[in-house]
C-alpha cells in the first residue's frame, strides 16, 4: 500500500513539477504588469516543437535546444514590442485579451510553420524507469524537477534581492511612479516577456520527451498553469511551485483513490477550497490598499 | 445623551496597536476634531467606527446602539457617513453621478422596478440629479457636474467626497483630512462648509492637520497619540497642553496661523 | 422632429433599441439562406449571454472565466429534463433558470470575496467543474457525444426552422438589451458601478456591495442559463463542447472586444466574433492566424472596446466639425 | 504693490544660465488642454515656489517636467539641453526627481525597498549613508523599515515619498505639494529640511498650497491660473501681493 | 449540366484535440479529387470539394452542416471525424435530405439505421469484438480499462463493458483519463495492484494511448497490453516507441498492406493508397485517411451508377453499395446497415520491432 502511495505522489510530483515550471512562467510578466499571459502555453509550446523540428533538420540535441530557447525568446520580444507595448496604459484586461489573441495567433502560426502531429523527444538521460521503494519514476521527470527547482530558486533571488526584479514589481505596483524614479518600464516590460518566453521554452523543453508535444499542448499545460500560479499565490516564486506540486499531487490522488473520471475536478474542489480561506492565494501578499 | 460612544477601543496590526484601549465619547449637535501626529491611528479610528475594520477589542455605541462589527452599509442607513483619507472616488463615473451613489438609500432600490422601469423610475432618477447638482452646487462644484471623475483635480475630488458623503443625509460626518491640498482661501471655504453642515443638525467628527481649521471651526478637541488619548478638550485648552504642543503642534502652529 | 423627440432619440435606451430592433427586422433581407439565420441566431443567443455578462464584468467589475458552465447547465437543464423525464420543455427551461440561479446565489457569496485573478480562477474553476460532470454523468447527459432535444413547443405548435428561431432570439435579445439598459440607468445600476469604482465607498453610501455582487452574478447566470435552454433546444442537440473553459474565453473577449460597460457593446462584439470566424474560413489553414491577428489589432487600437471607441471618434468628429474655424 | 514684483523677474544669474527652463509649454488630457504655453525658468541653486488654486495646472506641470505627461508644444530644457524628447527615466538619470501628488508608493513593498528603490538610478554602494539620513530626518521610517508601504498612514506615507525623491540625490527636485497630510510640527520640519537641500545645491521647484510658508522660504514664486502663469516676482514681494494675499493666503 | 461541377462537402477536426483524424481525412480527400478531375471528374463532370474545420466542437459543425446544405448546395457530404459532430448534425442530415458518409467510429451513428447517413469505419463495438476474441484465445478472462473519456473512448468503453460478458471476460478495473492528461501512471498503477488480471485494454486516440504504453512500460506491468483501432498510425509506434513492443490492436489491412497475401483482394487497394499518399504527403498513413478514401469511393461510384446527383438516388446507390474493396474491408451495405463491414475486415496486429504485424 505505501508503494502504491509513493507512486501517486512521485506521479503527482511529476505533473506538478510540470505545471509549476509552467507557473513560473505566468509569475514573470504578472510581476512587471499585473498581466496574465495567456501565450505563457504557447512558449511551452514552441520551445518544444522548435526542438523538435530542429532536431528533425538534423541539428544536435543540444544545439537544436539553445535555437529554440533563441527563437522563443525573439517571438516573446516581437510579441512585447509590437502587440503589448502599443497597447500599453489600455488597462490590465485588455492586455490579457491581447495575449489570448497571440496565443490563438502563435498556434495557428505553429500548425502551418510545423504541423498538427504529435511529436517525441528523446529523454535527455535514457529512459529506464528509477526505482524507490516500490514505485518507479522516470529519469526525465528528475530534469523537470530539477528544473523547476533551479529555475524557482533563480526566480525567488531575482524578485526578492535583485535590483532589477524588484523595480520589475516596482513597474506592477505603479508604474507612474516607477518611472518617476527613472525605472525604464518600457524595458522592464520587454524582459519581462523575454524572461518569460525564455522559462517557458525550457518549460517545453524538458517536458517533451514525457508528454509529448504539439502545436496545441500549450493549451492544457497554460490553464493548469495559470491554476498553480493562482494558487500559490501570483507572482510568488515559490508559491508557483508549491502550487504547481499541490496540482499535480491532487490530481494523481484524486486519480488514484477516489475517481480517474473526476481527478481534474478534484483538483479545481481543492484550489476553490483553498481561495475560500485564503484569498490571495498560499503566499500571496494581502492587499495593502488602505482608505 | 451621546450620539457616538467609543469604549475600551482597540485594533493592532501585526504587534502593532494603531488603537489602544481608546475611550471617549461625542455629544450631538457639535464639531469634533479629533488630531495627532501622523500614524496616531486617526484614520484607523474612523475604519473602526465606520465598519471598514473590525476592532481587536472594545464596542462602538451609536445612538446608544452597539454598532461594533456592523457592515459601513448598515452603518449609513442609521446615519453614519464619511470622507476618505485616500480618496475613494468612483472614477468609473462621472461627478454627479458619484453623488447620486451617495442618495442610493433614499431612492427606490427594488430590482422589479428597476429592470422594467416601473414606479416613475425616471421621474425619480431626475429628481435625484436635481438633487445630486444641488448638493454640488453647495460645495462649490457646480462646474464639474458632468465631468468625468478622472479628470478632475485633487482639491476638487475632495469636495466631491464631501458632497457625497452629505447625499446620504447623515446625522454623524467623519471627515478625514477634507483641507488637505486646499489652499488657505479653499480652506476658509471648507471651514464655512462644515460650520453650515453642522449648523443643519448633523454632528461633524473632523481629522485635520490644518490647525487654522480645526481652531477655528471646533466645539472639541480629541488629541491621539500611540492610538491613545493625549489630551481633550475646547480647542483653547488642547492648544496649550504642553504635551500636544511637544507631540503635533511644535513651535510655529500653536498660534493658529497657518503654517510658518 | 420636436426637441422632445429628438432628444429621445437620441437617448442610448429609446433610440439605441429602436435602432437594435431595426437591425433585427431588416437583417433577413439580406439572409440568403438558413445558414445565414443559423448564423444571425447564433450571434443573438451570444449576445443575450453577453448582455447579461456585462453587467457583471463591464459594470461591476467582477470577472467570470465560468460563465460557459451557466449556460452549458441551462441547455443540460433543458435537455435532461424533458428527454429524461418527460417535462415540457418551458417547465424545463424555468427549472433550469432557477438551479442557476440557486447554485449561483450560492457560490457567489464566497465566490465573489475574491478579487481580480483569484475570482477569474474561481469562477474558471467552478465552470470546469460543471463541464466535467456533464462530460463525465454520460448515464443522463449522452457524455462527450451529446444528447438530442426536442423542438420547443409553444400553444401546441413545434417551433422549427431558422426563420422561427431568428424571430424568437432576436425577440429575446432586445428584451434583455432593454432590460439590461433599464438595470443601468436605475439606482441599482448606479450601485453595480459604485461597487467596480470603489467598495469602501460604496458601502459608506449605504450600498450593500455583498448584496449586489451576488444580486449581478446571479442575474448574469439566470440570463446565460435561458439563452442556453434557448439555444438547445434551436440545435436540438447539447453537447459538452461548449461548456468548456474556451467558451468562457471567448464570452469574456466578445464583452470585452465590444466595449465594456456597453450593454450594445456586448452585442456588437458577440455579433463579431461570432461572424468573423465563418468569414475566415476561407483562409483555411491561415484561419486561426487571422483570427488571432484581428483579435490583437482591434484591442490594440481600441484598447476601450469597439462600440465605445466609436463613439468617441464620431464625437470628436462632431465636435471638430462644429466647431468654429481658429 | 511693488511694480517690479509684476514684471517677471530673472532669475539670480548663474554662469552656465537657468538649470530649468520652461518655454510655451502645452499639455493636453485628451481634448482638453490644460497647461495654455507656460513659461519659467529656475536657476541652479534657486527655490522656487508656484502656486496656484486647484484645477490651475501645477501637477500637470510638474508631471511635464518629469518626463510624465506628454507635451504637445513649446519645451523644457534642463541646464541648457532640450529633455521633451528624453523619456521619464532618461530625466531621471539626468538629476530630476519628483515628489509627486498623491504618494505614489510602491505598495506591498516594505518602506525600506521603497527607498532603496528611490536610488534606483544610483550606483548602490553610496546609497547606505543616504539611507541613513533619511531614516535619520523620519525616524520613525526607521522603526518601520519593514512594513508595507501601503499600510502606513497618510503622513507616513507622505514621508515616505519625500524621503524617497531624496534618495536619488537630485539635482533639480521637484515637490508636488510635501506638506500634505503631515502633521503641523512635521510641517515646519519639512519646510526647514527644503530650505536646509537648497543650502546644500539642490535646486528646487516647490508647489504648495501653504502658500505662505512656501513663498517665505522661495527665492522666487511664480502663480498660476487655469494652465497659465499670470504672475512671478521674488518669494517676498508675492506675499505682499494684494491679489496673492486675497487668492491664495487669505489674510 | 456536363458544365457544372459536383459539389462535395466535407467538415471535419483538422485542427484541435482530433486532429489526428481530420488532418490525413482532408489530405486523403484533396488529393483524391485532384486526381479524379485530372482524370476527368465523374459524370464527365468535375468535382469540387468544400470543406469547413469543425474541430471537434459539435456547435461548429451544426453550423458547417447548414452552411454545405444551404449556402453551398453540395450535393454530397463526407465526414465528419467524430462521432460527437456526427450526432449532433443527424437530425439536420435527416431532415435536409442529403446523404452523408460520416468518418466516425462509434455505432451509435448507424444503428439504429438512419435514412440518409452511412459510415466507413469499423464500430468500436467490432473493435471490442475483434480484442475480446483474441484475449479468450489467449486464454485472458480478468482484465482491466483504461479509456480515454473523449467521445471516442468514451463511446468504445461502454460498448466493450457491455459485450465483455458475451466472451466470458470481466472487467476487474476501469479507470479513465482525460484527453490532455500527460501521466496516466496513478490510474495504472491502481490497474497493476489490482490481482489477477492478465491483459489490460486502452481505447482511447491521439496521445494518451502513448502516454499509456510508456507509462505501462514505466511501471513494470507485465500483463499484455491491447490498444484500440483508435491508434492505428504510425505516429502512435513513433511516440510510445520500444514502450510499444508487444502491444496488439484491432486495425485495417491497410497499416498491413505489405504484409498482405498477394492474393487478398484489398492488397491492391490499400497498396495503392498508401503509395500516393505518402509520396504526395510525405507522412505515414493512417487507417483515418483510409476511411475518408473509402468515403469518398462510395460516394462517387453512387454518383456515378445513380448517373447523376440527384440526392435521393445517390442515397439509393449507397446503400446498394455491395463488394466494395476499401483501405477498411469489403463493403456490403444494405437497408439495414449502412456500414456493411463485416468482424473479418479487421486484423489483429502485434507491434514487433516497432513495426506492425499480422497476428492471424
Ligand atoms: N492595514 C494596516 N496594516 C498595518 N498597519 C496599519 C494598517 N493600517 C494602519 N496601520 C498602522 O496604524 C497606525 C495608525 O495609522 P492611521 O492611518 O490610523 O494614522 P493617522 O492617525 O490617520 O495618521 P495620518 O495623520 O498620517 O493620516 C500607523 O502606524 C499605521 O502604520
Ligand atoms: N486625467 C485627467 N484627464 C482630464 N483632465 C485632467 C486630468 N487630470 C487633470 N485634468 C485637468 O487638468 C487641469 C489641471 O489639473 P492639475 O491636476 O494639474 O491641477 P493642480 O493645479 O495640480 O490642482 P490641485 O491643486 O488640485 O492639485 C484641471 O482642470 C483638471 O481638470
Ligand atoms: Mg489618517
Ligand atoms: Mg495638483
Amino acid at each position: 500500500m505505501f508503494a502504491e502511495f509513493l507512486q501517486f505522489l512521485l506521479s503527482g510530483v511529476t505533473v506538478g513539477a510540470a505545471y509549476g515550471l509552467v507557473a513560473l512562467g505566468f509569475s514573470i510578466i504578472y510581476n512587471a504588469s499585473h498581466v496574465i499571459n495567456f501565450a505563457q502555453g504557447e512558449f511551452v509550446m514552441l520551445g518544444g516543437m522548435s526542438t523538435v523540428f530542429l532536431m528533425a533538420a538534423g541539428l544536435p540535441m543540444p544545439v537544436a535546444v539553445v535555437l529554440a530557447v533563441l527563437v522563443t525568446v525573439v517571438l516573446g520580444l516581437l510579441l512585447e514590442k509590437l502587440a503589448i507595448e502599443p497597447a500599453r496604459g489600455a488597462g490590465v484586461v485588455p492586455l490579457i485579451i491581447i495575449t489570448i489573441g497571440a496565443s490563438i495567433f502563435l498556434r495557428g502560426v505553429a500548425q502551418v510553420a510545423m504541423d498538427r502531429e504529435f511529436h517525441a523527444m528523446p529523454p535527455f538521460t535514457g529512459d529506464a524507469p528509477i526505482m524507490i521503494a516500490g514505485a518507479t519514476i522516470l529519469p526525465q521527470s528528475l530534469w523537470v524537477f530539477g528544473g523547476m527547482a533551479v529555475m524557482g530558486m533563480l526566480l525567488w533571488y531575482f524578485f526578492a534581492r535583485a535590483r532589477f526584479g524588484k523595480a520589475m514589481l516596482a513597474t506592477a505596483y505603479n508604474p507612474l511612479a516607477a518611472r518617476l524614479i527613472g525605472v525604464n518600464t518600457r524595458l522592464v516590460l520587454l524582459c519581462s516577456f523575454g524572461l518569460s518566453a525564455l522559462l517557458g521554452s525550457v518549460a517545453g523543453i524538458l517536458l517533451a520527451p514525457i508528454t509529448f508535444t504539439s502545436y496545441d499542448v500549450g493549451i492544457m499545460l497554460g490553464l493548469k498553469g495559470f491554476c498553480a500560479a493562482i494558487l500559490g499565490g501570483m507572482g510568488h516564486g515559490a508559491g508557483a511551485v508549491v502550487g504547481g506540486l499541490i496540482v499535480g499531487i491532487a490530481e494523481a490522488m484524486g486519480a488514484g483513490y477516489i475517481s480517474s473520471e473526476y481527478k481534474d475536478a478534484i483538483a479545481f474542489i481543492i484550489i476553490l477550497l483553498v481561495l475560500f480561506f485564503m484569498p490571495n492565494g498560499l503566499f500571496g501578499k494581502r492587499t495593502t490598499e488602505r482608505v | 445623551m451621546t450620539l457616538l460612544k467609543v469604549e475600551a477601543l482597540s485594533r493592532e496590526f501585526g504587534g502593532i496597536l494603531a488603537v489602544d484601549s481608546l475611550h471617549f465619547e461625542i455629544a450631538p449637535g457639535s464639531i469634533h476634531s479629533i488630531i495627532g501626529p501622523n500614524g496616531a491611528g486617526k484614520t484607523t479610528l474612523f475604519n473602526l467606527v465606520t465598519g471598514v475594520y473590525a476592532p481587536s477589542a472594545g464596542r462602538v455605541h451609536f445612538e446608544g446602539r452597539d454598532i461594533t462589527g456592523l457592515a459601513p452599509h448598515r452603518l449609513a442607513a442609521m446615519g453614519l457617513s464619511r470622507t476618505f483619507q485616500n480618496l475613494q472616488i468612483f472614477f468609473n463615473m462621472t461627478a454627479l453621478e458619484n453623488v447620486m451613489v451617495g442618495l442610493h438609500l433614499t431612492l427606490d432600490r427594488r430590482l422589479g422596478a428597476a429592470l422594467f422601469r416601473l414606479g416613475g423610475v425616471a421621474r425619480k432618477e431626475r429628481r435625484a440629479r436635481d438633487a445630486a447638482a444641488e448638493l454640488m452646487r453647495f460645495v462649490g462644484l457646480e462646474a464639474y457636474l458632468d465631468v468625468d471623475a478622472d479628470a478632475m483635480p485633487y482639491g476638487a475630488l475632495k469636495g466631491l467626497e464631501l458632497a457625497r458623503a452629505l447625499a446620504s443625509k447623515p446625522r454623524l460626518l467623519l471627515l478625514d483630512e477634507p483641507a488637505a491640498g486646499l489652499n488657505p482661501v479653499e480652506t476658509e471655504e471648507v471651514a464655512g462648509l462644515i460650520r453650515k453642515i453642522a449648523q443643519s443638525g448633523v454632528t461633524v467628527v473632523l481629522v485635520e492637520h490644518d490647525m487654522r481649521l480645526v481652531m477655528g471651526v471646533s466645539d472639541h478637541v480629541l488629541v491621539l497619540d500611540y492610538g491613545r488619548k493625549l489630551a481633550e478638550g475646547t480647542v483653547d485648552e488642547v492648544r496649550a497642553n504642553p504635551d500636544v504642543i511637544a507631540a503635533y503642534l511644535g513651535s510655529g502652529a500653536a498660534g493658529g496661523t497657518h503654517g510658518a | 422632429m420636436s426637441q422632445a423627440l429628438k432628444r429621445k432619440l437620441a437617448d442610448p435606451r429609446t433610440g439605441g433599441l429602436l435602432g437594435l430592433a431595426a437591425v433585427i427586422a431588416v437583417l433577413p433581407l439580406f439572409l440568403p439562406n438558413n445558414f445565414y439565420y443559423d448564423v444571425a441566431i447564433g450571434a443573438g443567443l451570444s449576445a443575450i449571454v453577453c448582455v447579461g455578462l456585462n453587467l457583471l464584468i463591464g459594470y461591476a467589475g467582477q470577472i467570470s472565466l465560468g460563465h460557459a458552465g451557466f449556460v452549458g447547465l441551462g441547455a443540460y437543464s433543458s435537455a435532461v429534463l424533458t428527454v429524461e423525464f418527460g417535462w415540457h420543455p418551458l417547465a424545463a427551461m424555468t427549472a433550469g433558470a432557477l438551479g442557476v440561479g440557486i447554485l449561483a446565489f450560492l457560490v457567489a457569496r464566497p465566490i465573489l470575496r475574491l478579487r481580480g485573478h483569484y475570482l477569474a480562477m474561481a469562477t474558471l474553476g467552478l465552470g470546469i467543474i460543471i463541464s466535467i460532470v456533464v462530460n463525465t454523468e454520460a448515464e443522463y447527459t449522452g457524455g462527450p457525444d451529446g444528447m438530442t432535444v426536442p423542438s420547443l413547443m409553444f400553444f401546441g405548435r413545434e417551433l422549427y426552422g431558422e426563420a422561427v428561431w431568428y424571430w424568437i432570439v432576436g425577440a429575446a435579445l432586445l428584451f434583455t438589451v432593454w432590460l439590461s439598459l433599464n438595470l443601468i440607468a436605475s439606482p441599482v445600476g448606479r450601485a453595480l458601478r459604485a461597487v467596480h469604482g470603489s467598495e469602501p465607498a460604496a458601502e459608506i453610501a449605504g450600498v450593500d456591495t455583498a448584496h449586489y455582487k451576488v444580486l449581478v452574478f446571479v442575474i448574469s447566470a439566470v440570463i446565460a442559463s435561458l439563452a442556453g435552454s434557448l439555444g438547445a433546444h434551436y440545435a436540438g442537440f447539447v453537447s459538452p463542447a461548449n461548456v468548456g473553459f474556451f467558451r468562457s474565453i471567448e464570452l469574456v473577449t466578445m464583452v470585452v472586444l465590444g466595449g465594456m460597460a456597453s450593454t450594445y457593446g456586448a452585442v456588437v462584439g458577440a455579433a463579431i466574433l461570432t461572424v468573423l470566424p465563418q468569414l475566415l474560413t476561407g483562409l483555411e489553414d491561415y484561419e486561426h492566424i487571422a483570427f488571432g491577428l484581428i483579435l490583437m489589432l482591434t484591442v490594440i487600437f481600441m484598447p476601450r472596446g469597439l462600440v465605445p471607441s466609436f463613439f468617441t471618434i464620431a464625437r470628436n468628429r462632431l465636435a471638430s466639425a462644429g466647431a468654429p474655424p481658429p | 504693490m511693488a511694480p517690479e514684483a509684476r514684471s517677471p523677474t530673472s532669475p539670480a544669474t548663474s554662469p552656465a544660465g537657468p538649470l530649468l527652463e520652461v518655454r510655451g509649454l502645452c499639455s493636453h488630457y485628451g481634448r482638453i488642454q490644460a497647461l495654455h504655453g507656460v513659461d519659467l525658468e529656475i536657476a541652479a541653486g534657486e527655490l522656487v515656489a508656484l502656486v496656484g488654486a486647484n484645477g490651475a495646472g501645477k501637477t500637470t506641470l510638474l508631471r511635464a517636467i518629469s518626463g510624465v505627461q506628454p507635451v504637445t508644444s513649446g519645451d523644457i530644457l534642463l541646464a541648457g539641453e532640450s529633455v521633451v524628447g528624453a523619456s521619464a527615466s532618461r530625466r531621471v538619470r539626468s538629476g530630476i526627481a519628483q515628489v509627486p501628488e498623491g504618494r505614489q508608493m510602491f505598495g506591498p513593498m516594505s518602506v525600506e525597498d521603497n527607498l532603496m528603490l528611490g536610488a534606483y538610478t544610483r550606483d548602490q554602494r553610496q546609497v547606505a549613508t543616504d539611507l541613513d539620513g533619511v531614516y535619520a530626518m523620519f525616524p520613525m521610517l526607521r522603526e518601520r523599515h519593514r512594513q508595507a508601504a501601503g499600510t502606513l498612514s497618510g503622513g507616513q506615507q507622505q514621508m515616505l515619498s519625500i524621503g524617497r525623491a531624496l534618495m536619488a540625490r537630485p539635482r533639480l527636485l521637484l515637490l508636488d505639494e510635501p506638506s500634505m497630510g503631515l502633521a503641523p510640527n512635521l510641517v515646519e520640519e519639512i519646510f526647514a529640511t527644503v530650505e536646509g537641500l537648497k543650502e546644500s545645491g539642490t535646486t528646487i521647484f516647490l508647489v504648495e498650497q501653504n502658500a505662505y510658508a512656501a513663498l517665505s522660504i522661495a527665492d522666487r514664486g511664480y502663480v498660476m491660473e487655469t494652465g497659465r502663469v499670470v504672475l512671478s516676482a521674488a518669494g517676498r514681494a508675492l506675499l505682499a501681493d494684494e491679489k496673492v494675499k486675497a487668492a491664495y493666503l487669505g489674510l | 449540366p456536363a458544365s457544372e461541377t459536383i459539389r462535395i462537402g466535407t467538415f471535419l477536426s483538422v485542427t484541435g484535440p482530433a486532429s489526428f483524424l481530420g488532418d490525413p481525412e482532408l489530405k486523403t480527400l484533396r488529393m483524391y479529387i485532384e486526381s479524379i478531375n485530372k482524370d476527368g471528374g465523374v459524370l464527365g463532370r468535375k468535382l469540387e470539394l468544400v470543406h469547413y474545420d469543425v474541430q471537434h466542437l459539435a456547435d461548429k459543425a451544426k453550423t458547417a452542416i447548414k452552411r454545405l446544405i444551404e449556402d453551398d448546395k453540395v450535393d454530397v457530404i463526407i465526414g465528419p471525424s467524430t462521432t460527437g459532430t456526427t450526432m449532433a448534425t443527424i437530425p439536420l442530415v435527416e431532415r435536409a435530405g442529403i446523404p452523408m458518409i460520416s468518418l466516425a467510429g462509434a455505432v451509435v451513428i448507424i444503428n439504429p439505421v438512419k435514412k440518409w447517413v452511412f459510415k466507413t469505419p469499423h464500430t468500436d463495438r467490432m473493435a471490442c469484438a475483434k480484442i475480446f476474441g483474441d484475449m479468450k484465445k489467449r486464454g485472458f478472462t480478468r482484465i482491466g480499462m483504461i479509456s480515454g473519456t473523449g467521445g471516442f473512448g468514451k463511446s468504445m468503453r461502454g460498448q466493450c463493458k457491455g459485450l465483455a460478458a458475451d466472451f466470458g471476460i470481466s472487467v476487474l478495473a476501469d479507470e479513465t483519463y482525460g484527453p490532455k492528461d500527460s501521466d496516466m501512471t496513478p490510474q495504472l498503477t491502481k490497474i497493476k495492484n489490482t490481482k489477477g488480471l492478465q491483459a489490460v485494454l486502452n481505447p482511447g486516440f491521439g496521445q494518451g494511448p502513448a502516454i499509456v504504453t510508456k507509462n505501462f512500460r514505466q511501471l513494470g506491468m507485465g500483463m499484455s497490453l491491447y490498444q484500440s483501432h483508435g491508434v492505428a498510425s504510425k505516429k502512435y509506434i513513433e511516440l510510445a516507441g520500444a514502450a510499444a513492443e508487444g502491444v496488439r490492436l484491432p486495425a485495417a489491412a491497410l497499416l498491413v498492406a505489405d504484409q498482405l497475401a498477394d492474393n487478398d483482394p484489398q492488397k491492391v487497394v490499400v497498396v495503392g493508397y498508401k503509395k500516393a499518399f505518402e509520396k504526395r504527403w510525405g507522412s505515414a498513413v493512417s487507417t483515418f485517411g483510409g476511411h475518408a478514401y473509402d468515403g469518398l469511393q462510395l460516394a462517387i461510384s453512387a454518383i456515378a451508377r445513380a448517373g447523376s446527383t440527384d440526392k435521393e438516388k445517390v442515397r439509393a446507390e449507397i446503400e446498394k453499395t455491395s463488394g466494395y474493396i476499401g483501405t477498411g474491408g469489403i463493403v456490403h451495405m444494405s437497408p439495414d446497415d449502412h456500414l456493411g463491414l463485416s468482424l473479418s475486415a479487421f486484423r489483429m496486429l502485434e507491434i514487433k520491432n516497432g513495426e506492425w504485424t499480422l497476428v492471424d
